[in-house]
């Protein structure tokens, strides 16, 4: 087997911002992202996804360290404050 | 007074989100809803707007735009001082105010086809162009002296967002075509227009609801200012479509457009543009107490009130 | 025997599940199909019920009440004790049998609409009535002396759930504004009705398939079950329709909703409330056995008894 | 030229994309909206095939069949050859050109009714014979000498796939109810056909225009093949159809037909069965390029050409 | 970085569960939960999600060790012996 | 609590395989599957879940370290070159 360890990096925030994170991301060098919509509650509030604008999404990316880290400084300065948004990190072996 | 049967279905909406009843309208269909409401809108002012010379509405555009422009522009200090609300707030709320609702729009619509009471085609012209200054100029009022606004993200968001798309879309598409040519398609965008109105209904219902629970939460202020701004608006939208000469029916329908506020593209656009300010303060008010108001009350006081200014003149 | 076109869409759902087509109701649409039959049915009983002395309603719901509510009684003691079934499946698949299907009934009435025959507006008003205790009476015989229930959330899903909700609003909507009310919503609701009905049977018949793959899991009893559960109580149901003077329309779709199962609003139910229950046994036999035997051939034996009893009586 | 206002809708959407407008067709609405066009050809098709001799096709049918397969077989050497293609690509490409698109089909049917010409019932017999066999001659072509081809798969796929499936469903439904059964059903799978064909275009202009973007890529020699080849494969198709003695309508459907590309079946076919091939380039060719040059350019001239030969022959 | 160490509790359940399992979940003291709609194939047999209440649901928890072990252990409890239920944790850091 | 490690591991993948690597999964001995609709973007482009075929899946398999390695290998061989493909592994604790 030929896995590499990598880092995860999991975004869940408002589905408003979809098209500027995924500028934001691949701007920072990620070569790729998974977007999955859902819904939940967190200090901003419910979210149910009622609403065309009022989900959540769930971002994945899977990247180096340096990268994630990179990504979620920028997150934490520009949007944290006025947007629902929560991001953890966790290790994986990339498989492929 | 007058009574649209349609409006039951916001009510059953409204009771099955009070009693938290498991009743959901899924969001795709809620999105081929809208898509559908604001295309049937915008073909069926196409259709009447291609039998007008066009060069005439450029007056009454500039009086009706102007006019709209002042709605947020007198909004936002009286909630900035009166109600002591922050400036992304009250900029926001005032955006929300100055742009219009096309569902209260078509419920004032249904109610003129009810009492057989015409209009002019070229109305959905206006509802095209009043839903965008206000958002604008929420946005200026807002970042005022303050940092660096994306206009061109916000602009391209306003213009080529699906509402104004599908409306403007609608109405070329219905100005080009022409009611001939259109007739293949009447069953589908014309007769069953109310049934799907009744249908959005039920789902706004169910979340006028889940604000309508959270009102006391924005008190006095905001719920009378949910009321007010709306009727001296219409009263505004009442004497200028007088003035322009227009019809009972359109002359109801500007103050209707003047009245409401909108639900879907400003608090979308304030969203991204205004992000300091509470999402839950403008929809609220916007969408738990305007939007109901309007369309219980609201619009046959509007209906009323043109008949009145036209008796008057007469 | 009378032939009804619209179970033809049931024939290829169930088709294209057994060969496994890839062929999908999306979800939504799903959803979106069963609000609108759900409030099209309600709002079709309110209008007819408008012509209508409620009062008199009164001493046959009751009747009809008494009646509905043995069939979960008596199935009970069945399959526990001939059939050996656990208490909880039991009394899941009773709940199933004692309530009714809205589907079922809305064929009956298009089979109706097909030969020109016509019903009491108030049928209705049954089918809203027994859609309920049957669940109750369910939750009860499975939890007798055991464990303790949340009969508030019970009586809160059956009550507000979606089912009644859009059913019963749709009557109260229909009921206010009446037949000149309606009138614009006809088209959407009345005119289309037997289409989607028939968009509705070819997804039923794709989760039948699949339902039908599992029969052989059940055994012959539950299938046997299935079937003679159904005719016996349209049996039952005949003889108080006609006693009850209601119509050869009105005594086929009591038959018809006494003969139906739910696979709805019981499973949705039951799974909270008896949670040890298989669904699997009470889905499938409602599905997989007694939806398709009353579309295909209990229908028309309830029609023609029916017709016979009213014959007889004659 | 003959102009149909449907198209309009396929305009709009391009636009929409082009401009990166948020206008989104929801998944599933655009599932349902083609469940709805693929029955509702069916059942157009099966409700006129029931009043015509049935063994009087199957002459026809070889004939259009042959001429239909000839397609991907000529494509074939050009892309390869040519185009210098891969294999894969080669025979990927030449299945979506020998196989056949509904959506176009239904803008020239609803051409025709707008010019009041009648056509063939039977003509979606072959719309259904046809999305087949170019899907099998590609995968050959693809396969030739190499590897093992999951056939069982591919024409489970083919066959039970929901496109064949659902035409074919309705062709059967509407051949068995006849006019008389399938009265009920109607205002919806007649009258709203085209309202909802405006609906699909609108979506099929979005996607063909995020293809539309990415032409350049594809070059110059398969911008051409995507014109060249339907315009080639019409002439064909008209003569043919004249020979066989069809009507004016019918021989423009036909013609039509074999200058349609598939961008539904094909695709989803191609990717399990020739994985190696790029889809990109496929779809782009069909989406991107052919099927607005048959919806804006090809279907008239396909009309014309029709009329022209019949004036010839008479 | 102020990354915090944290535990991230997956629950694959049945949908008809949700607005039960929310109660009992925010009941345990969780801050806030994402929720996913999905399908699947377990030892309950397959969920294809074909109907409203027929599908799974996949939440997510973000917490303590300790939160998540009461949950699991409520949920283990009263839950897993008459529905579908899959429970995983995993450690994970918390960016934000 | 009786917490077992075990590998889960996550596959992004195009949605029009789902059928087929259902199959792989269970027939390599998977006792059980979660998938999640998405969309994202990754070597083979953007999949933005705007057509019917067009989108991509996630699929969740908990199981031991040797059955995930004999699924990446079998994907790895037979998918990874004409698919887009993404595939990673993690340590996780069943709870249940
Ligand atoms: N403790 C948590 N566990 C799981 N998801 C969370 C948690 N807190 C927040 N979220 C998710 O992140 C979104 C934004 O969080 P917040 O900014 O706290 O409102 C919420 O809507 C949830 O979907
Ligand atoms: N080994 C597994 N890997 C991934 N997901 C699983 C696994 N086992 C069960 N699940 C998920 O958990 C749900 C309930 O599991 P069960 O209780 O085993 O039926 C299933 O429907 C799957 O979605
Ligand atoms: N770096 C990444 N992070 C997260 N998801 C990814 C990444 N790369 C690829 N993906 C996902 O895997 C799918 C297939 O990847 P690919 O084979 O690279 O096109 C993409 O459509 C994404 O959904
Ligand atoms: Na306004
Ligand atoms: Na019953
Ligand atoms: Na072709």
């Amino acid at each position: 087997m030929t896995a590499k360890p990598m880092t995860l990096l999991v975004i869940v925030t408002e589905a408003v911002l979809e098209d500027i994170l995924i500028d934001e991301i691949t701007g920072l060098g990620a070569h790729g992202y998974t977007i999955i919509d859902g819904r939940g509650r967190g200090t901003h509030g419910t979210r149910a996804g009622r609403w065309t604008q009022g989900g959540n999404i769930r971002i994945e990316v899977v990247g180096s360290a340096q990268l994630c880290e990179r990504i979620v400084a920028r997150l934490k300065e520009v949007y944290e404050h006025n947007y629902g948004l929560l991001m953890y990190t966790t290790s994986i072996e990339l498989q492929n | 007074m007058q009574f649209e049967p349609v409006v039951l279905f916001f009510l059953l909406g409204i009771f099955a989100g009070l009693v938290r009843s498991d009743l959901k309208i899924p969001g795709s269909i809620y999105d081929a809803l809208s898509i559908f409401l604001l295309l049937a809108i915008g073909l069926q002012g196409g259709v009447k707007l291609a039998e007008f010379p066009l060069v005439e509405l450029i007056v009454p555009s500039l009086a009706i735009l102007l006019l709209g422009s002042l709605i947020p522009l007198v909004s936002f200090p009286v909630l900035r001082y009166l109600g002591r609300m922050t400036r992304a707030d009250s900029a926001s709320i005032a955006a929300h105010y100055g742009s219009v609702s096309v569902v209260t729009f078509s419920v004032g619509v249904s109610l003129l086809a009810q009492e057989e009471v015409d209009f002019e085609g070229f109305m959905i012209v206006f509802l095209v162009l009043l839903e965008m200054p206000a958002l604008v100029i929420g946005v200026m009022l807002a970042r005022y002296g303050a940092g660096t606004v994306r206009w061109g993200k916000l602009f391209h968001e306003v213009f080529f967002g699906k509402s104004i798309l599908l409306l403007a879309g609608g109405l070329v598409i219905g100005f080009v075509a022409g009611a001939e040519g259109i007739k293949p398609l009447d069953i589908l965008f014309f007769d069953l227009f109310k049934g799907i109105l009744a249908l959005f209904l039920l789902e706004m219902g169910l979340v006028a609801a889940s604000r309508i629970a959270g009102l006391r939460d924005y008190g006095l202020f905001l719920t009378s200012f949910a009321i007010i701004v709306p009727l001296l608006s219409a009263v505004a939208g009442t004497i200028l479509g007088w003035a322009l000469g227009l019809s009972v029916g359109g002359t109801m329908l500007l103050a209707t457009l003047y009245a409401s506020a909108s639900y879907i593209a400003a608090p979308a656009a304030m969203r991204i543009a205004v992000p300091q300010a509470n999402p839950a303060l403008s929809i609220g008010a916007s969408l738990g107490v305007t939007f109901p108001f309007n369309i219980f009350v609201g619009i046959p006081i509007y209906f009323w009130m043109s008949k009145f200014i036209h008796s008057m003149g007469a």
